[in-house]
């Protein structure tokens, strides 16, 4: 009976937990080729999404999609009669955060998101039945569930899956392996981290006083959603990339909403109970 | 000049469409008509229990189409059963679905059985509707009842879209909507039967409580959303959303009982029934402006920075 | 500067970046702020079409503020090396040099030479140009030298006197650049240079496409021989190359005025009659071209087979003499005007990414047929039915063939890369369907040409029917699914020589042979296929003990990676410091040895003397590092192998909104200008096109298009043609950003998507403000993603040396809305 | 594994119901890189710019079935740019041409036509241009053996062994001397 639910649930069980992995990509080396776009594109053979100039830059993708698994921004600062040396073209390579409490794993009702032995969030192709809760759930905007009917996977979450399938055999995801200037770096999210607070400080000793780390444990951006397995050294405020200040899990406030929920139903249920009981 | 990155949203906009809506007006209006009988049963008069005892047949048929919109909306409906793969009460969304899988057979014989005791259901059919245990059957179907009909506000509230995030309220929100437009229902079927007056008196005070209680929620809902709300409040949802949700949903149905309050017999019916109907309809009404406005709420970049301040 | 390295070679560009980690310092001179900009240390703004006058400011900035590297430029240049009593520099004309004539807008260089006795003037003013520049290098071997550089007539100081008005307040006036940036930019490189520290000048067609390219290229040069940068590792002038072996397509070549490894084309307008003359002609006396009758006789040996004999001149009348200029401009105007009747293009498009594309398209019109050969239906191939000039097809008379060919995995061969690095590449799939590698096509056009030439004794038919044409393999590869598919490997062992009398492969280009017992396709390849089964180019050994890696690929010549890394070295041999140890003189071995492969005689020692009465490059001494040069030294004068003159000097693109602030000559004297009715050029300041106009590629896409835009990939990150413009160009136009707008050239006009960037600046120029207009040129009518051709707006003209033309610098106009 | 790794900081035993622990699928834990299985990985060269990255073209069945960056290349060391990484794309394409496709004079339409006969066709046409316009001699009476009337063009993205074809059959072979190639452009 048992053996049957799991057949039909789909249920193995997970392989043995392994160092966490992760992305570090540190948009100071970033020169915006987009080589990460394709290869992600190539490997994951990902469809293009759509031929339309957006005006923004050189940046034509917009933003991380079901089908768009790195993106890179542009962002132009200049002032008008400013010098050359005065002007900014900071560029980023955005992905999928793999946050440690990852809203969108959290949302899924089916366990078709998941954490990898890898420490990664990953949506398992073959559970996920597209109910596009995880959608919404994401404070970075990132996942996202193909149409219906389309050419890919109709119909379901998707998202960067740090190449899980190339993790296996402990390939470099194709992404961090284009990069042309390693800006995208992949390793133990643990060295990383060395590396990024390394760099940080390489960088404020250059003069780059508006460098950043975003993803680490001791940020408050990990306040909610936890340290990213995916995190960036950022040249300015995260909100010029679109990175929210603090992002939610929505988890955290759940309780609350649910006792004003409860608290509603059990009020009117004594209000009933009364205006019944009156009489009764 | 946009604080973020050019003008795009920093959330993704929910792919949800109307089905979903529909259903969690459905599932709670079922939890709610289901609620209102139970307390009839115990805590009414004989006649409060033979009227409000209709809120079974409505608890079940509301149900009724609530497991196809939902498996509709699915990216993949074809594996809509791994909604039970595990059990997750951590996501509103798999709470949801054990709760639909479980209160509907509970609503199913908890309507059976009532219509066996009512004699309405006869034959081996009937006997087996009675040997429902009904106590059990009417606890776990108000507790499953109201689930359904509370957490459909959490969920969306479980979300990082700021229209639906930002308040604490939403799901206390949608509560009151399904217990409103639930014993709506119930007074409505009432309406239609042979009930005595005092009845209808009573169930329309009950709805007006939960008119009430939802108009007051929703106050404190749109005041913590503060500019989060704008998609609701302004733009095009303003006008289904006011008049629709506000005004024809909870202004006119208290204003309704109001005046039916000092009305008997033919007058009382058709005040109750149109206060009924235009709370159903509201509740339908509010559940949709705030969906559709939700997906709206997710381009606005600047409420979502608002929502993830530290 | 001339590239935008970040973006047109992003792979490339991991390497400055690496170094701007490690501390070095990148500087980005460009008129646009570009992805190489955004991540250089110093962007350097300067105005289109000015490259000169900004390089020509940090000569006279390193000359005047002695910051030159005076034990190299004393050794190693001709700075102490006397000229002529008869030359005139172009200050002192007007911005024209000794020799000109107007009449032929070309210049006689006798009075550039060296000064010497008249009979050795005379053997220096040669004609011969192009490529082969330093075989036919006719400067006289053991010039008259001053050492103290105080000489009037010494290099030195005609370069001092040439540069003097090229100062920091001029470089400001004629290039719009701050000059407090110019010279932050002058003390960095200056600092950087010397003893201890090299810098690396990057450019690319930024340089190239301007009507004075190659002297740019000189400019440069000379900065870097001043400094002390040339041979020595880190230092150089690198030219980013496009295509994956254009490096390759120059060296072998596909290009009129050459033979293959730099030899001259033979030419009717030269002393080039018979083999004898032409070898005497171009081969010098001095430095290594002294070795060029082995490379042209082992050349012929290769093409010609047994039938090349001495006493038919190895075969040399088979090969076509030139007529004029055969260069891809000049044919297109032929074609144009119908005198050209059949077209064959390989993986190229010109109706699309060659310069007056409107041009081109119908050219294509007037021929009778063209075959294209490509893996995509290009707009060469689509001429007929889809140009925007909307011929019926009825009308158009061309017989147009579409042969689909393969890509690099799906056949062998051997690409140049942009550093002369051979690499080959394996097959890896068959190519799908009809698709046959160009290699196919060429070798069976050759064979069924024989065939149809079999059997006539008409002389003009004998070099066909000599070709050796023996490529197929002994058996073909059971793997593949083509059987007919010649042996790329038999071709690159032809190229790399063999012994006639046994066949056996030579091991490099030191043992060709003028006598006809060698046989060599392209002797600066010789080396890359040394013996049967070692294709050197096939070579993937990594060393991670040496940098320079010579064991992966093969590079020309003789697997060198630095060319006159002799330089490296001081004239004593010892290497200039130990952070720049390369190469170096090894007393107890009595060799050179290094990094790299010596580009020196290996047992020639740093001090042996010249030998007066000697030849080839026994006239240079040991400390002589430019092998190639007939006087062995690196030259800031060029006494010979420019058209446009010995020092590279400022002149405004053909097309310019502003006068020349140097020189009374306001553009490039000798620059072919093609004076037809659908070719008008705008006059200097012409107010009717006020606008710089300049062309370029972003990363995303690839030239004309044809390898991006069916690329659903590529083309969605960039999936439009744009015009980037400055806000205050926007403003001025009333133009939003994505409005739609209108560019044009007195050649035609272009509409596309206005992209209103700060990345764009005006100029100052006298008062006024210049506007730049920047437009990428990769689209065009076929393809996932259409738009506008730049190339449409492009004048046919050419450089005069190597016959490109000009579309970094033109003038346009501009207008908000569409064109129609 | 840390709870950080893990993720799921701060839930309770309710929270953590369905998620510790969190079953798999079965296509989850057979996951495996396409190339796992590839017949053979063959060193290629970049077709785009000319830094020269070297590629690993993935080969499964006479298929390609992935192009990625050879990390052996002391030039890229494994890293491609977005055109490079798109090769795969530009050879494995819908859009390729793969027929031989003539238009002939006045017409309005692409044919396919056999591979033999076009390059019968081409030869044909290329000797009777060469015999209307050959030239021997100047009419200053200069040997020339050349023909102005064909003109080729390419490529400087093929091979040189291909560009040394070209030049030997055109210029040595036909004496055809416009022979040019990108690097003029």
């Amino acid at each position: 009976m048992i053996d049957a639910y799991k057949r039909m649930m789909n249920i193995e069980e997970p392989p043995a937990p392994k160092t966490a992995k992760g992305f570090f990509t540190d948009t100071s080396l970033c020169i915006g080729c987009k080589a990460c776009e394709v290869a992600c594109k190539q490997w994951n053979q990902l469809p293009a999404d759509g031929f339309a100039i957006t005006g923004n830059s050189y940046d034509n993708t917009g933003h991380l999609g079901a089908t768009t698994w790195r993106h890179v921004q542009f962002i132009e600062q200049a002032k008008a009669n400013g010098s050359g040396q005065e002007q900014r073209w900071l560029m980023m390579s955005d992905v999928c955060k793999h946050c440690a409490n990852a809203a969108c794993l959290e949302a899924c009702p089916t366990g078709a998101l998941v954490r990898t032995e890898y420490g990664t969030v990953y949506v398992q192709q073959d559970i996920c039945n597209g109910c596009g809760f995880c959608v919404p759930a994401c404070p970075f905007g990132v996942i996202d569930r193909t149409p219906k009917t389309g050419h890919f996977e109709a119909g379901t979450a998707h998202k960067c899956t740090l190449c899980y399938d190339r993790l296996k055999d402990d390939m470099t995801p194709a992404c961090a392996k284009s990069c042309p200037t390693a800006s995208i770096q992949f390793g133990d999210v643990e060295e990383l981290r060395t590396r990024a607070r390394h760099r940080l400080g390489e960088l404020h000793a250059r003069g780059e006083s508006k460098a950043r780390l975003y993803g680490m444990p001791e940020g408050k951006e990990a306040a909610e959603v936890g340290p990213l397995h995916a995190f960036f050294l950022l040249l300015d405020e995260p909100q010029k990339y679109n990175l929210p200040e603090v992002p939610r899990l929505p988890r955290k406030t759940m309780t609350e909403r649910y006792g004003w929920s409860a608290a509603v139903g059990i009020g009117f249920a004594l209000v009933g109970a009364l205006v019944l009981g009156r009489r009764g | 000049m946009a604080e973020g990155y050019y003008d795009y949203p920093v959330v993704k906009r929910p792919v949800w469409t109307w089905e979903v809506p529909a259903y969690f007006w459905l599932g709670g209006l079922a939890g709610g008509a289901y609620l209102t009988a139970a307390l009839a049963q115990n805590f009414g008069s004989a006649d409060d229990r033979r009227a409000a005892g209709g809120g079974y047949y409505v608890a079940a048929a509301a149900l009724v189409p609530c497991a196809p919109l939902l498996i509709a909306d699915l990216g993949r409906p074809d594996r809509f059963h791994h909604m039970l793969r595990i059990f997750k009460p951590l996501s509103p969304m798999n709470l949801g679905a054990w709760t639909l899988t479980s209160f509907t057979p509970v609503a199913f014989a908890r309507a059976a059985s009532h219509a066996a005791s009512t004699g309405l259901l006869r034959g081996p059919l009937g006997a087996l509707a009675r040997l429902v245990p009904t106590r059990l059957a009417e606890l776990a179907g108000v507790v499953l009842g109201l689930t359904l009909a509370g957490y459909s506000g959490v969920l969306l509230a479980a979300t990082n879209i700021p229209l639906w995030a930002k308040s604490k309220l939403l799901g206390g929100l949608f509560m009151a909507s399904a217990l409103a437009s639930g014993s709506a229902a119930v007074t409505l079927q009432a309406g239609r039967r042979a009930v005595p007056d005092a009845t209808l008196h009573r169930l329309a005070m009950i709805e007006s409580a939960a008119s009430a209680g939802e108009m007051a929620i929703l106050t404190g809902y749109l005041v913590q959303s503060k500019k989060a709300a704008r998609p609701l409040t302004t733009g095009r949802f303003a006008m289904p959303f006011w008049l629709g949700a506000v005004g024809a949903g909870m202004l006119l149905p208290l204003l309704l009982h109001r005046v039916a309050g000092r009305r008997h017999g033919r007058a009382l019916r058709s005040l109750t029934s149109a206060a009924a109907i235009c709370t159903i309809g509201g509740s339908l009404a509010l559940r949709w402006t705030i969906f559709e406005a939700g997906k709206e709420s997710a381009e606005d970049q600047g409420a979502s920075f608002d929502l993830a301040r530290g | 500067m001339g590239s935008n390295m970040a973006e047109n070679h992003p792979v490339g560009f991991r390497w400055p970046m690496k170094a701007k980690e490690r501390g070095a310092t990148l500087i980005h001179v460009d008129p646009r702020f570009s992805r190489t900009s955004a991540l250089a240390d110093l962007y350097v703004p300067i105005r289109a079409g000015s490259d000169i006058a900004f390089l020509g400011g940090l000569i006279n900035h390193v000359l005047t503020h002695d910051k030159w590297f005076k034990d190299y430029v004393v050794a190693y240049t001709n700075a102490s090396s006397i000229v002529s009593d008869d030359y005139v520099d172009a200050e002192d004309n007007g911005g024209l040099f000794s020799g000109y004539d107007p009449k032929s807008s070309s210049y006689d260089n006798a009075s550039w030479a060296y000064a010497g006795p008249a009979q050795e003037a005379k053997e220096d003013a040669s004609t011969h140009s192009g490529h082969g520049m330093e075989g036919t290098s006719p400067a006289k071997h053991r010039p008259a030298r001053d050492e103290t550089l105080q000489d009037p007539r010494s290099v030195f100081q005609i370069l001092k006197r040439h540069y003097a008005r090229y100062t920091p307040q001029m470089v400001e006036r004629v290039c719009g650049t701050p000059q407090s940036l110019f010279l932050q930019v002058a003390e960095i490189l200056a600092q950087n240079s010397g003893r201890d520290r090299t810098s690396a000048i990057c450019y690319a067609v930024g340089w190239t496409q301007q009507s004075y390219g190659a002297q740019i290229i000189r400019a440069a040069g000379i900065l870097q021989l001043l400094l002390g940068n040339i041979g020595r590792p880190g230092g150089g002038i690198m030219a980013l190359r496009g295509h994956a072996s254009i490096q390759g397509s120059t060296d072998v070549p596909t290009l009129f005025d050459l033979l293959p490894g730099y030899l001259p084309h033979p030419a009717a307008f030269k002393s080039d009659d018979t083999l004898e003359r032409y070898m005497r002609e171009s081969a010098v006396r001095g430095g290594y071209w002294s070795n060029l009758p082995k490379f042209m006789v082992s050349l012929l040996k290769a093409w010609y087979g047994d039938a090349a004999t001495a006493e038919n001149e190895f075969g040399y009348q088979w090969i076509p003499k030139l007529t004029g200029d055969h260069s891809h401009i000049s044919t297109s105007a032929a074609m144009a005007d119908g005198k050209v009747k059949g077209f064959v293009v390989f993986g190229q498009n010109p109706a699309n990414g060659s310069a007056h594309a409107g041009l081109q398209r119908k050219a294509l019109t007037q021929l009778d047929w063209m075959v294209a050969i490509d893996l995509y239906e290009t707009e060469t191939a689509a001429f007929w039915y889809a140009a925007p000039e909307g011929w019926k097809p009825a009308d158009v008379k061309t017989e147009v063939f579409l042969l689909p060919t393969a890509g690099p995995p799906e056949k062998d061969g051997t690409f140049t890369n942009t550093q002369r690095l051979l690499q080959f590449h394996d097959k890896a799939v068959d190519p799908p369907g009809d698709a046959r590698s160009d290699l196919w096509y060429v070798y069976h056009l050759g064979r069924r040409l024989k065939e149809l030439y079999s059997g006539s004794t008409n002389p003009r038919d004998q070099g066909l029917l000599n070709l050796t044409w023996d490529y197929l393999p002994e058996r073909p590869d059971p793997e593949w699914r083509i059987k007919d598919e010649p042996s790329d490997e038999k071709v690159l062992m032809e190229v790399n020589g063999y012994t006639v009398a046994d066949r056996r492969q030579v091991p490099d280009f030191e043992h060709l042979k003028a006598d006809g017992s060698t046989a060599c396709g392209v002797w600066i390849y010789s080396g890359v296929f040394p013996a049967p089964g070692k294709n050197m180019a096939r070579r993937r050994t990594r060393t991670p003990e040496n940098y320079v890696e010579p064991a992966w690929g093969f590079a020309w010549p003789g697997n060198r990676r630095i060319l006159y890394n002799r330089a490296s070295a001081d004239p004593a041999g010892q290497p200039w410091s130990e952070r720049k140890k390369y190469v170096w003189w090894d007393a107890t071995a009595g060799k050179w040895i290094g990094k790299d492969v010596p580009d020196f005689p290996a047992k020639k020692a740093p001090a042996t003397p010249a030998k007066e009465k000697g030849t080839g490059i026994d006239l240079h001494s040991g400390s002589d590092p430019f092998t190639l040069k007939a006087d062995g030294r690196g030259w800031l004068f060029a006494p010979s192998g420019l058209k446009d003159g010995p020092l590279p000097t400022h002149y405004e693109p053909l097309e310019s909104p502003v006068s020349n602030a140097l020189y009374e000559r306001q553009d490039s004297p000798v620059a072919k200008r093609f004076p037809r009715k659908d070719n008008a050029i705008s006059p200097p300041g012409d107010p009717r096109y006020p606008y710089i106009v300049t062309t370029y590629r972003v990363t995303e896409q690839y030239t004309s298009g044809v390898m991006s835009r069916w690329n659903s990939w590529l083309s969605e990150l960039m999936p439009e043609m744009f015009a980037e413009i400055s806000p205050e160009l926007a403003q001025e136009k009333g133009i939003a950003n994505l409005d739609w707008i209108t560019v044009s050239t007195p050649r035609n006009q272009i509409e596309c998507k206005a992209l209103v960037t700060r990345r764009m600046r005006p100029f100052p120029h006298d008062g006024k403000l210049i506007h730049t207009v920047g437009l990428p040129y990769h689209w065009g009518y076929k393809g996932l993603v259409k738009g506008a051709m730049a190339n449409d707006l492009v004048a046919l003209s050419e450089e005069p040396n190597v016959y490109i033309q000009e579309d970094k610098a033109m003038t346009c106009n501009l207008r908000k809305g569409r064109s129609r | 594994m840390a709870v950080e790794q893990a993720g799921g900081q701060g839930l309770g035993p309710i929270g953590r119901l369905g998620m510790a622990p969190q079953p798999m699928s079965r296509e989850s834990l057979e996951k495996k890189p396409r190339i796992r299985d590839a017949d053979k990985a063959v060193p290629s060269v970049c077709p785009y710019c000319a830094v020269g990255c070297s590629q690993l073209v993935y080969v499964k069945d006479r298929r390609i079935i992935d192009i990625e960056g050879n990390p052996d290349s002391p030039i890229n060391e494994g890293t491609l740019c977005p055109k490079g990484a798109s090769t795969y794309q530009y050879l494995v394409n819908p859009n390729r041409v793969t027929t031989v496709r003539y238009r002939a004079p006045h017409s309005d339409h692409w044919e396919d036509r056999p591979l033999d006969w076009a390059m019968d066709r081409i030869a044909t046409l290329i000797k009777e241009t060469r015999e209307a316009s050959f030239v021997e001699r100047t009419p200053e009476g200069k040997l020339v053996n050349q023909t102005t009337a064909i003109a080729t063009l390419g490529g400087a993205t093929m091979d040189i062994e291909e560009n040394y074809l070209i030049k030997k059959l055109f210029s040595g072979g036909l004496g055809v001397v416009s022979i040019e190639n990108q690097a003029r452009i």
